[in-house]
């Protein structure tokens, strides 16, 4: 059975359509790259499966349930995380407070208890500041671990978003571009990263626009052009498509 | 920065408020420093609300001045004992904070001290029109302050009433901040997407914290209320509500210490300005436009910038 | 964690450094504390009284003193804020040191500090007019200006002798107007007076006609009184000319100053209230014994100040005399025994009227201390 | 029955313009710069006070008048430069406190400088009220209806017609941007500053003759301006007028038709609501969040 299924998927603003009819499904234990030129939907439609925008038709299903309208709080309880093409990091915090939210749904959330700092609470946070250091590095970040997150480069908090994300433990994650911006070394970590992720187990959904790294890591790739599909398949399949050629070539007519 | 500022700020806080008094010579310094560490608890409370919670309120003296109301009529007209009265009012504070605050933290930005602003100003209204029950503009008296038997009485008692009260609040405001609800809390502050999708629920937090920090102020006017003996309308009044988040603001935000200094400082500062007559207005203002120009995240914050540039370039 | 503990010392040092050349006081001078609404609301009542204070208590020293000791005025600025009057109350008290207190402008700020001084056991004569100040009585607390219940019985009486009986009431809802509400609610059926409309404002309306529309519409209206201070009654006055309205209008004693007529201008013309004998000093018949009082301190304080003398500035004149006799009565500072005297005032003629002082009346004043006058072509007329 | 109604209506309009004029102050700034200048009010209340006491002295009127707005004008330029400028860049809040902090300073200042009386002006077309349907209304009134169309109107060919508003325009949307245009940013948030002044300075002078005016008048129309501006959608010039009228005529006609005491916590309760059902306000732009 698919992990994500997407049937008949639109989005509307103020009469512009954003995504318009969209279906496919995303298998548990793929990497899955959605491209696409500039502007043909790709962050909408994140941002619809992710709970961020209601559609205006269709239906989302996670595990066969359907979870269109539901809020990306309730998303990430099933199981459902995220980074953002605009990076949406909290700089208030230190790096590892960054990664330690991503763990939120996994520690003890008492108010009371965080209040007056129950030793159980002071001992599981102290697991998740462990557990989330090893996600640091695991990002490549070790050296960050205490560091404000407003003084650290553009590239290290694209990783530091995926870091938190992955400290939610999520079994279906989403990446908006992330190697936007980075320089060629840079990519390649992130590539790495991404393929280490996916080796756990976990599903990756990519939008991106490198295509060296799209054609390298995913198993299948979705092609959207103005808010529809426009090819979907294999990396081969895709790449020997006539339409998503002419697509990206704008020799379309 | 993982052995954190709790232990040892928290000493030193504990150490001020016990050594203090050796430098009060009688006892209207006592009444000034009680007022001084009731505004750092209230400022403790708004600092998780504004400061870690990024959210603004400008109508934060209604809820203290429901509190102190609350205790007013209580104890006076339906005969509770304070303790009761106190936790009565806190827990009706904080179920108003729970009702208004889910539409309300849906605004952003000025649009929030708006609806703030207009919630302080209501309670306001209310409290200076139902005369029959509050007293009107011209105030209401309110009974001491007593606990099984023992009534606190004199200036002294309420010093260490309210100091014992300061280094609470601030021990659960840097447990809390330092926690799993605190972290959500901050993230809130950081970025509301970015929180959501890892799974906090932005909306309850923000709720959370406006009605805890709601309830700081109740408890803070409920004793106020014991304390002064009287109370008008006017501590509830749209100046209290911005002169305490001044107080928040011109300390520090985010920072627990840095609520405490700033309630300290402005506490003092009409004391020492007393002498300045008709140009106290104008120093004030002047003192509130060159702190934020010069120190723009606080007092205390900025100089702790300071001083760790300084330890770095011996 | 170094820089916050030198933080934490520098605030000790400025929690101790509240400490100012106070405490220490001269054996030889007379100490006389005043908190007052300088700034604030209500400050065009604590300005003429901080001014009258500072004058007369330099008048005194000129003079000699209070039995040949010297006298010290301290006063504060609360704002118009109870619990800065609280406090500054206690700084008068414990750290200035203070013989008595003169001062308080407003009813909230006297109330705030009248527990104070119940305390520490320090005389305290109130400018404020709330009847609470001294209604019941406290042991140390005294006022010197008219209650507002006295305003509201002399307008009421004035009604009844010109035959109205049915009236609509504008007040304003701050302390002064809505303390003068309730009090005139309380007393007006005495008086055989009914209220048929009852519409409050507030003090920084731009336009009240709202209010005013439906209070004259109200039936059988015949009269609309006004309870209120500053630049609201001037507008009331104002918008009741626009609307046309016929009916009397009656003002409170809150408006018993030339400002008053300067900002209503000719819409003024007709208004009654109740005044006290400084405001109509002039006209005071040579009978009257206030009538030297009265005249001297305008004279005074006009050549002074250049300004309009008010009845707040004799209030706080009335304060200082009523202080300066009880101490030197007393042969001292002795603040029992300056109590005492206090409340033994008899037959003081001071700019509200004659002061009898008793054990069961601590403002000593009589309804005749108020005048019924009318404004005709922009100058009081006494009326009564 | 009607002609009540139409009074209660008549005396919403006039506190209403009052409102909306101080609420455009409010806007304009909000446009340029995205901060709320607490110290708004203290414009109108410069602009007032200024004036009567210059016409007090015997100045004629339209003379003190443009010497008052002229003097207001270097206030706002002033707070621009030494309060608002240097602090470029800080926290939202802390710009906020900046600008209270300016009105305290502003309001001590106008009180050691002038004084704490009430000063009036008279009104500029006589005290004969105009009648309609059996309701009055004060000619000045109209003038302050008057003064905020004019300026609502030479505002909109400011910034529609002329190169310089539409350069602050483009720095309202997008500042940096506007910059890299070669659109010089610091002159457009002086000019804001210094057009808010004006704005304030002529809402003193037309509202002085009908509410009076002391040092602490920027109180009130600060707070109503604030609500106004708010309750319009922040940066929308025909939002804080629709916005001041609405305020006004809710508290007229709750005094009128429901109770004078709680007029001013039913315009509020009112301006609740909107937002609830309208985040950014009646016009305001609707934040969609770009992740």
């Amino acid at each position: 059975m698919s992990l994500l299924t997407v049937e008949g998927l639109s989005k509307e603003f103020g009469g512009v359509h954003a995504v318009e009819d969209l279906s496919f499904a995303i298998s548990p234990g793929t990497i899955h790259s959605i491209i696409g030129p500039n502007g043909a939907g790709k962050t909408t439609l994140f941002n619809l499966v992710t709970g961020i925008y209601t559609p205006t038709r269709g239906a989302i299903r996670l595990d066969g349930h359907d979870i269109a309208g539901r809020r990306p709080s309730e998303l990430a309880g099933l199981g459902m995380s995220r980074t953002f093409q605009n990076l949406q990091v909290f700089f208030n915090m230190s790096a590892v407070e960054n990664v330690m939210v991503g763990h939120h749904l996994h520690l003890d959330r008492r108010f009371w208890a965080s209040l007056v700092r129950l030793p159980s609470v002071v001992r599981r946070d102290r697991a998740c500041r462990a557990h989330c250091v090893e996600l640091l590095d695991f990002v490549g970040l070790g050296r960050y671990v205490n560091s404000d997150a407003a003084s650290m480069p553009y590239g290290a908090l694209k990783r530091l978003e995926i870091a938190r994300a992955l400290a939610a433990k999520p079994r279906l994650l989403l990446l908006d571009e992330p190697a936007a911006g980075l320089n060629a070394t840079e990519s390649r970590e992130i590539d790495e990263v991404i393929k280490k992720v996916a080796a756990m187990g976990v599903t990756v959904v990519l939008v991106e626009h490198d295509m060296k790294m799209v054609m390298g890591i995913s198993d299948h790739i979705l092609v959207l052009n103005y808010g529809r599909k426009l090819a979907e398949g294999t990396p081969t399949e895709v790449r020997a498509n006539a339409d998503v050629v002419a697509a990206y070539l704008g020799a379309h007519v | 920065m993982w052995k954190s500022p709790r232990t040892g700020g928290l000493a030193v806080l504990v150490a001020l408020v016990t050594l203090a008094p050796l430098g009060f010579p009688n006892a209207y310094f006592y009444d000034v420093a009680v007022n001084a560490l009731f505004n750092a608890t209230l400022c403790v409370g708004l600092n998780l609300l504004v400061g870690y919670g990024g959210q603004i309120s400008l109508g934060h003296a209604g809820f203290f001045a429901l509190g102190a109301y609350g205790s007013a009529l209580l104890t006076g007209r339906y005969g509770l004992p304070p303790l009761a009265a106190l936790l009565l009012s806190a827990g009706v504070v904080g179920a108003l904070a729970f009702v208004v605050g889910r539409p309300i933290l849906k605004l952003k930005g000025h649009y929030l001290a708006m609806a703030t602003l207009g919630i302080g100003i209501i309670i306001h209204i209310v409290l200076k029109t139902e005369s029959a029950v509050t007293g009107g503009p011209d105030g209401l008296g309110v009974d001491a302050f007593s606990v099984a038997g023992l009534t606190v009485s004199g200036d002294q008692a309420w010093y260490w009433l309210a100091a014992v009260l300061v280094v609470i609040a601030v021990w659960l405001s840097l447990n809390l901040v330092d926690s799993p609800v605190g972290r959500a809390l901050r993230a809130v502050h950081g970025s509301e997407v970015g929180a959501e999708v890892v799974g906090v629920d932005t909306t309850g937090y923000k709720v959370l914290v406006f009605v805890v920090s709601a309830v700081f102020a109740s408890v803070v006017g409920s004793l106020f209320a014991h304390k002064n003996g009287f109370i008008t309308p006017d501590i509830g009044s749209f100046f209290r509500s911005i002169e305490v988040v001044t107080m928040v603001v011109l300390g520090g935000m985010a920072s627990t210490f840095g609520a405490v200094v700033g309630a300290v400082l402005l506490t003092l500062l009409p004391q020492f300005l007393a002498s300045f007559e008709d140009y106290e207005a104008m120093v004030l203002g002047g003192i509130m436009m060159g702190t934020m120009i010069f120190m723009p995240k606080g007092l205390l914050p900025s100089l702790r910038l300071l001083l760790a540039k300084r330890r770095r370039t011996p | 964690m170094k820089g916050l503990v030198w933080m934490g010392a520098a605030g000790v040092a400025v929690l101790g450094c509240v400490v100012f050349s106070g405490g220490v006081q001269a054996a030889e001078t007379v100490k006389i504390g005043s908190f007052l609404s300088v700034t604030g609301p209500a400050s065009f009542l604590g300005e003429p009284e901080k001014k009258t204070l500072e004058r007369y208590v330099e008048r005194l020293n000129t003079d000699g003193g209070i039995g040949g000791r010297k006298v010290e005025l301290v006063v504060y600025d609360d704002g118009g804020a109870p619990d800065k009057a609280a406090t500054f109350a206690k700084r008068l008290i414990q750290n200035d040191g203070v013989d008595i207190l003169v001062g308080g402008t407003t009813t909230g700020t006297s109330m705030a500090a009248i527990k104070v001084v119940e305390l520490a056991g320090v005389p305290f004569i109130s400018l404020a007019g709330g009847i609470d100040i001294v209604e019941p009585v406290k042991k140390w607390v005294f006022k010197t200006p008219h209650t507002d219940r006295m305003a509201a019985e002399k307008v009421f009486a004035d009604m009844k002798t010109r035959g109205i009986s049915k009236i609509a009431l504008v007040s304003e809802d701050s302390g002064f107007g809505k303390s003068g509400h309730d009090q005139s609610l309380k007393v007006a059926a005495n008086h055989g007076i009914e209220i048929v409309a009852d519409e409050v404002y507030s003090p920084k309306d731009p336009d009240v006609t709202a209010q005013l529309t439906k209070a004259r519409n109200a039936p059988g209206v015949q009269a609309v009184f006004n309870f209120g201070f500053g630049q609201g009654p001037a507008i009331v006055t104002k918008n009741y000319k626009q609307l046309g309205i016929a009916l009397p209008l009656y003002q409170s004693h809150g408006v018993a100053s030339k400002e008053f007529i300067r900002l209503a201008g000719a819409a003024a013309d007709g208004v009654r209230l109740p005044a006290a004998g400084l405001v109509v000093a002039g006209q005071l018949p040579a009978t009257d014994p206030q009538k030297p009082v009265v005249t001297a301190f305008k004279a005074d304080y006009e050549a002074a100040f250049k300004t309009e003398v008010s009845t707040f500035a004799g209030h706080a004149y009335d304060g200082l005399q009523l202080a300066a006799a009880a101490i030197s009565r007393a042969g001292g500072t002795d603040k029992a025994r300056v109590r005492d005297e206090l409340e033994k005032t008899s037959g003081y003629v001071g700019t509200g009227g004659m002061v009898t002082m008793s054990a069961t009346d601590h403002m000593g004043l009589s309804p005749a201390a108020f005048h019924m006058v009318e404004i005709r072509n922009g100058d009081w007329v006494l009326s009564d | 029955m009607f002609a009540e109604f139409l009074q209660y209506l008549f005396s919403g309009l006039t506190s209403g313009a009052i409102y909306a004029l101080a609420g455009l102050g409010f806007a304009i700034i909000y446009n340029s710069s995205h901060v709320i200048n607490f110290a708004q009010g203290e414009f109108i209340m410069i602009g007032g006070m200024a004036t009567a006491t210059m016409v007090a002295a015997g100045l004629p009127l339209p003379l003190a008048a443009v010497l008052a707005v002229v003097a207001t004008m270097a206030v706002g330029v002033a707070l621009e430069k030494f309060a608002v400028e240097p602090a470029r860049g800080a926290d939202v809040t802390a710009i906020v406190i900046i600008t209270i902090g300016a009105s305290i300073f502003l309001r001590g200042a106008a009180q050691v400088l002038w004084d704490k009386e009430f000063h009036a002006l008279p009104a500029f077309s006589g005290d004969t009220p105009l009648r309609l349907a059996g309701a009055t209304l004060m000619p000045q009134s109209l003038w302050v209806v008057g003064a905020a169309v004019v300026v609502i109107a030479l505002l909109w060919w400011f910034f529609n017609r002329t190169l310089f508003g539409k350069a602050m325009l483009a720095t309202s949307h997008n500042r940096l941007a506007a910059q890299l245009m070669g659109i010089p940013v610091r002159s457009v948030l002086v000019v804001a500053f210094a057009l808010s002044a004006m704005l304030g300075a002529v809402g003193g002078i037309v509202v002085t003759p009908i509410t009076f005016t002391n040092y602490e008048a920027g109180i009130m129309l600060g707070l109503k301006g604030f609500s106004a501006a708010v309750l319009g959608g922040l940066g929308s010039g025909a939002g804080a007028i629709v916005g001041g009228l609405l305020v006004g005529v809710a508290e007229a006609l709750a005094s009128g038709y429901l109770s004078s005491a709680y007029k001013d916590a039913i315009a509020f309760v009112i301006i609740l609501f909107v937002l609830f059902f309208m985040p950014s306000g009646l016009f305001g732009k609707k934040g969609t969040d770009r992740v």
